[in-house]
């Protein structure tokens, strides 16, 4: 299956992009892609333990299982205001 | 409760807003909250922030704080505007009423509404120097 | 600290008092309350209250409350109006503004001067049927 | 020594007036005061525990020791805002 990955805010600038997409095996969670991302992004590893994650626009927790065509975001901490 | 949401790239017109303020004769308190960038962010002058929002979500989270406040207080409304884009120094970038009974609820709802909006809504500055 | 307070008979125009604000660049937060005069006071309905006050006392006993702001926290300013005699129901009785670098000063402070204004400051009120 | 009373509030309805003075001896408290008070101004009595007492424009406690010509206030409980 394949979703889909936004960056926001600093993320894009550590990642070079603003999206990409990651193929994944059936029943993947985030954690599974978080690991594809880091190998392909290096830089944003490091943020890995305050990044936030979403599917659409509600959060999702590391155990998450994803489905196909699934719209994820990872952003650092927000700051509204 | 009635909801009010503006996101907008235009200043914030607080005088504007107050005057269109609408109160049922049950209602005795109106409280405010208007936030304002700061001419200096960590150590660093600054002459403006330029505030990014993922907007789709942003609604949603907002709409999730609103459910919050009305199963915690009895509020008449609740209206918030966030300014996105370039905010200069000294300009809001941020304004919320709370219309309730009393003053307790006002103050705590306005208060709790921020503190959900500060963890949870996707907004990022991006200060300009 | 800056210190404003109004004691007036004439409605209070909330956005001129906005439009007024200064605020210097190190400042981040507004809080503002508005008490605005129900429809009912205790079972009653009623129309208006009419307002009276211990002028001289009223200043004495602010400026204490205000000298007391001043010892807690670090605010920019504190501007207070209050509304005598006669103020119809839906019109403000009462406007507070805060200006602090922080909301949760700003707020502690709003919330603080109306508590010690309600215990402290000798204005009555007579319901008007 | 005289001291000037102001009523102030429903006070003044219970008072049936608005001000009044009080003759008392030197160094009289303002609990001598009140009792002087309320005999001359029986409705007044029943408020006595609400009863809020400023000499000038301070609040003062019942053992304050009063001198002349002050000017006593007496009121029931405020309520501004």
């Amino acid at each position: 299956m394949q979703v889909n990955v936004q960056f926001w805010s600093y993320f894009k600038e550590l990642a070079g992009c603003a999206e990409t997409t990651a193929n994944l095996g059936e029943g993947a969670t985030i954690e599974a892609l978080l690991k594809e991302i880091y190998a392909r992004f290096p830089k944003l590893a490091p943020a890995e333990k305050s990044t936030l994650i979403a599917v659409g626009v509600d959060y999702q927790p590391r155990s998450y299982k994803l489905a196909d065509g699934d719209e994820v975001s990872l952003f650092p901490p927000v700051q509204g205001g | 409760m009635t909801r009010s949401l503006t996101l907008t790239s235009s200043p914030i017109d607080e005088a504007a807003l107050v005057r269109e303020r609408t109160m049922s004769c049950g209602m005795g308190a109106a409280a405010y909250f208007a936030g304002v960038v700061r001419g200096t962010e960590g150590e660093a002058e600054i002459s403006a922030i330029n505030y990014e929002a993922f907007h789709n979500m942003v609604e949603h989270q907002f709409a999730l704080i609103f459910d919050q406040l009305e199963r915690r207080w009895t509020l008449e409304s609740v209206r918030v505007v966030h300014r996105l884009g370039v905010v200069k120094v000294g300009e809001p970038s941020l304004w919320v009423e709370i219309i309730a009974p009393h003053r307790v609820e006002a103050f705590a709802a306005c208060q709790f509404l921020i503190d959900e909006m500060k963890r949870w809504v996707p907004i990022w500055k991006n200060p300009v120097k």
